[in-house]
């Protein structure tokens, strides 16, 4: 449980299983050790960006500003950010409804993810598809999904559309531990060994799908593992340091790329608040220490912290700026989005069929709408 | 009477019907260990235990397929669907397994489970979560569905549904698990096919269910004080069986019959009872039948939209006087 | 011009389609290698390649999703189901992903498919592979569906369907893919939501889809000479979007409708064309809409009664005589 | 390919994969070697008895007489013929649209199954069902299903009832090699594990799913050791002999009825026919030399005839005269369906609701079915 010691699970199951590397070789990796400041301190400020955005977006939660579900990604940043660090311009993401990190991450605009959240007519989606549906398709973002899982044959067709037009690159598609006892998901998983598709599962582990601890939910704990029984390489590492995501997720992404094969990824992370904000009673299925201790010793902005103040990339005064910079730009965007008008009604038909909403000349006969 | 909530109505019929019998059991996501996602279930892991109450992986496929399994050999599952939306995922169990069983085995088998759970809009949780299929499930032959629209026929179809020897879907709605009606002490089963008349009237009849008939019962009493109109509100609560006899009678009476239901409309229920009603009643009706749907789009989002997209009193009393013209 | 079978039709759109444009690729269990279930795709592979046609395990979910997803990214797959009934194993990748991506994205993303393959009874194959679900693709909007009745149709609807940028299903019959019909060698399309009258009538509008529209020619022409009795038929073509001018124009003309469909009745599609046609030509109107579906009981193997559970000429006349009484 | 060597897999996937039994080690094990001189002439008889009967189908259906489809046995026969002869009282079978050889191993009449495919009345399911929908509960057979995998959940259910009412038995669920893909199946796979369900599932692996070679299937070839990845037991073996089936599937199944523990078992075997009748051209994916091998060197009827000729069991004799007793039961059934009438028209609408078809009172309000 100690930060020092992280292990790294590699497909070959014979091999010793609490191999470890230390933290510091992840760093020294060629894929981190090539970074620049700037890029470190990007990465800095995307994970606390999501920590304040998330914060923020649950103060308007219990003020009644956000409706419906709300899934908070705090103490998984490093796996969205660490991920999203190393997308080549072909490279394409999609994901499940604790969605925040990842939009943020691939640069979506605080402002568009807050007012989806309020609803509004500004937000990414027009305020259609709410907190589990944010979108940016131009950066190769492709949501953003409330069904358990019901995103993973999408990430293989993204994968397979690359491959189908020869550009060099992979999708990333994340999942929850929860996620992998669904049927569509196993059967991608068939599908992409069978076919070469360049896509990468990423299962985000974070212990629980909603109160349901993973050994109640999944017969075989090491989920990675399953990857055996369909032909496909996989790994399992921890999620907490940035470094270690991305040192672990460059490989898979790299053999996606140049070899099309699918590539099952588990990151053991953990989220500290409840499965969303209706959850009120998580520390019911879990215990209040396990979580303090993840908050103590491997929350995602702490461990990042330490590594870049230790080699110089970052001062505590710079640490506390990015904060609040941060802080300000999830405030702007609450305001945002609360000034922000909601769409009019006569908008709830529109996005609904893309002949439609383009009026194309020569297709659009008969009725599309029946209400009466 | 004492008041007791929608939530609490289930809650009681499943106890009741688990102490009953011996061979009923509940499964699903979280309906033991963390007492149901919308709490329906609390209590009764604690009480029943593990083997009555059994935490589900989010497997729905293969836990309603287990289901009907069991129920073969004469265990009766009451299955809980978080989201009665997620049946998609396991739509070939329940939509064909579940259904067709009895009739492919020349009524050898029977298949005695019951598959609850919330189906409606509302809430703010888009277009995946927000599905209403007591449409779809009246399509097969095989399957019923009822909807209760409050507490006291929320726990009298529960019972009704589990002592039934086919499969019955029970739709329940969140907005309605926290509000009260009262509800007997004394045991009670509502059965299957026989709608309740909310309130009489003589100038048209509204057919509604689920919580749509409760947004209908307020939209009559305004449509009475405020215009005049004497609405009759048919809550049908079972759409399959269905009771038409009700309906017909009704609108034998008044000549006029507006559908107020949350489903899609194409296709939705009420374009089936549209088509009856003026297939036996033709000759009855003074003008054509008006429906009240949720606007047709997948659900959108933001309350402010959803609000006005699935019926609302607004929307019903403008039909109903547009009717009555 | 050349008599073709409705599978060459569709082979020759498909054929056309995918030389039109690269991003046209098909794939289904046994579409490739062995020339399709049904042989619709026969040859196809050795002359396009293992790149455009391709042959998928017994895992619709993923395939159904997998195309979903490629098609954000420009590809136009058409998905063979081998039956349509099979939709139900990939239920929620079609009915939420295919549907709704778009909506959700507030537009950002659209869904390109096909969702091709038969869906019809009259084979004896059972219950659940009997299913003809375009009353469910309706139902949801966000999706579009054809149901062509003739080697014509199926031609011109197929090649709109693919040139389409929403989600489309066609549904076709096994037991028209090798009938005949003329089909004009020069390109054409038949564009969604017109209908088609097959024959022009003044006693009574008949409206119908899918092969039913063909079984209902047959009755027409009966009716006309041996009854007297004038028919109009429409054939809908497509379910959605639906071309309810040409419908109420004939039933304002005719004063009668007679609905056939292979469909189970409750809430059918033509569940929604009876409500249409009372809502919006109430008052044109001497009689109450029937209809002729399916007899409502999952579908039956034996050949003498399934031939009698789905329309046939027999029970189409029947109803149109008690609709003229 | 030679007889005299099989192999068996074990889950054990370190251990020697070529390690081989001899077939004269499986009918020594104590499960067949405590067979009594009438308990192997009854599998005889049941091996017999299946393939005179379907090929006096398969003569039927080309008449006309049998509709739809029909997914021939033939060559697959040890497989149900053992596996039945190992049911106890309380264990249950179920399968897919393949269903002929299980349903007359359980004991169902010629006379029943025959006059179900040609639609009849006096069919088992009453002509409503058809050659994939073959039941007999009190046979505790559950059928025949048609779609691929479906029934498998339902024989995990079945399983389920068994322990919940503390019954010992278990089920055994049969599924082609093509339906290890849907999802539904692999769910089950880890639902049976996580909960110890006392179900047997039997992959009756023939090599190919309609037209499709496994190697175009599934990414990984040993389907059965997928199990591995959801922590349940497995084997494999060859189909061929039916002391091999009853050695290999008595352990699993006794297994499973003592300690609930679900068992994967893959058992290799071939189908002579096309996928079902209508396809004629199954010569084209595979080739004639393989078929004509399996015929001749691995046919169920030859193999168990070998050995009870020479154990003293049958004799040639008696083989011919066993045969001819099952081909004129196989005719009388054609005759007997033949026939039997076509149930009335209105029992269209009988057999859809239990409470409709028992009448109960009080329950049967309001309508049920809605042709007008
Ligand atoms: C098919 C389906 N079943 C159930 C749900 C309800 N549900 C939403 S999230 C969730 C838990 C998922 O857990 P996991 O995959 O571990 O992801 P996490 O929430 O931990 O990120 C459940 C049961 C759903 N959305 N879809
Ligand atoms: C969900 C579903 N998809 C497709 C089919 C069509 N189909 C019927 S059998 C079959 C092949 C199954 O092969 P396998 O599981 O190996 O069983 P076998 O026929 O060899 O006994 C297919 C594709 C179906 N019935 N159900
Ligand atoms: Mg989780
Ligand atoms: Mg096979």
């Amino acid at each position: 449980m100690s930060l020092g010691m992280a292990t790294t699970q590699k497909k070959t199951a014979t091999a010793d299983k609490t191999k470890g590397a230390k933290q510091a070789d992840f760093v020294a990796a060629p894929v981190n050790a090539k970074l620049s400041t700037e890029e470190k301190l990007t990465l800095y400020r995307t994970i606390v960006g999501i920590r304040r955005f998330e914060e923020r977006s649950l103060q308007a939660y219990n003020q009644g500003k956000i409706g419906g579900f709300l899934h908070l990604y705090i103490g998984q940043e490093a796996v969205a950010a660490g991920i999203t660090s190393l997308m080549g311009p072909n490279d394409h993401i999609i994901t499940a409804y604790r969605d925040h990190g990842h939009a943020l991450a691939v640069g979506m605009s605080m402002n568009e993810c807050m007012a989806e959240m309020f609803g509004k007519h500004t937000g990414c989606s027009k305020g259609k598809g709410g907190s589990m549906h944010f979108f940016a398709p131009d950066k190769n973002f492709w949501g953003g999904h409330g069904i358990v899982a019901g995103q993973t044959p999408l990430g293989a067709g993204l994968a397979f559309a690359l491959k189908y037009k020869g550009l060099h690159g992979c999708c990333v598609c994340f999942l929850g531990d929860g996620a992998v006892n669904q049927g569509a998901f196993m059967e991608t998983l068939n599908l992409v060994s069978l076919w070469d598709i360049p896509v990468v599962f990423v299962i985000e582990n974070n212990g629980y799908s909603m109160g349901t601890s993973l050994e109640r939910s999944s017969a075989e704990k090491e989920l990675a593992s399953r990857a055996e029984g369909f032909g496909i390489e996989w790994e399992s590492c921890d999620g907490h340091d940035v470094f270690e995501v991305r040192e672990v997720a460059d490989r898979a992404m790299t053999r996606a790329r140049d070899s099309h094969k699918p590539f099952l990824l588990e990151i053991r992370t953990y989220r500290y608040r409840g499965h969303s904000v209706a959850d009120a009673n998580h520390e019911k299925y879990r215990t209040k220490e396990e979580i303090e201790e993840y908050k103590k010793n491997k929350d995602p902005i702490n461990v990042l912290k330490e590594q870049l103040l230790s080699d110089g990339t970052l001062t505590e005064d710079l640490a506390k700026e990015i904060s609040n910079e941060k802080k300000a730009e999830a405030d702007a965007s609450a305001k945002f989005a609360e000034d922000s008008p909601v769409a009019p009604r006569s908008e709830i038909q529109t996005d609904v069929y893309w002949e439609v909403d383009n009026d194309t000349e020569g297709r659009l006969k008969g009725s599309y709408f029946f209400n009466d | 009477m004492p008041r007791i909530t929608y939530r609490e109505a289930i809650k009681q019929a499943l106890s009741e019907e688990i102490e009953r019998d011996e061979n009923v059991c509940i499964m699903g996501e979280e309906v033991a260990q963390y007492n149901g996602a919308y709490k329906v279930t609390e209590g009764m892991w604690d009480k029943y235990g593990d083997k009555r109450i059994i935490d589900t992986p989010i497997s729905e496929a293969a836990f309603s397929g287990l289901a009907i399994g069991a129920s073969a050999l004469g265990i009766r599952p009451v299955i809980e669907m978080m989201f009665m939306s997620f049946s998609y995922v396991a739509f070939d169990q329940l939509f064909n397994n579940a259904s067709f069983c009895r009739y492919m085995s020349g009524g050898l088998m029977n298949v005695p489970i019951v598959v609850r759970g919330p189906a409606n809009g509302g809430t703010n949780v888009g277009a995946t979560h927000s599905h209403t299929p007591e449409n779809l499930v009246a399509n097969h032959p095989g399957l019923k569905v009822v909807c209760p629209s409050n507490a006291y026929d929320a726990k009298g179809l529960m019972k009704a549904a589990i002592r039934d020897n086919d499969p019955v879907f029970v739709m329940e709605n969140t907005l309605l698990y926290g509000q009260e009606w009262e509800v007997p002490e004394e045991e009670y089963i509502v059965e299957l096919g026989v709608a309740n008349i909310l309130k009489e009237g003589t100038d048209m009849t509204i057919v509604s269910h689920g919580r749509c008939a409760m947004i209908a019962l307020e939209a009559a009493k305004t449509l009475e004080e405020t215009h005049g109109i004497s609405a009759e509100l048919i809550d049908l609560r079972s759409i399959r069986p269905l009771d038409e006899e009700t309906i017909l009678e009704s609108v034998r009476k008044t000549g006029r019959a507006l559908l107020v239901e949350e489903n899609k409309p194409y296709c939705g229920v009420d374009a089936q009872i549209s088509h009856l009603i003026q297939y036996k009643a033709f000759d009855y009706l003074d003008a054509p039948i008006h429906r009240v749907s949720a606007i047709d789009a997948p659900q959108v989002y933001a309350k402010p939209l959803e609000d006005w997209q699935i019926p609302n009193e607004e929307r019903i009393i403008e039909r109903a006087l547009a009717l009555m013209e």
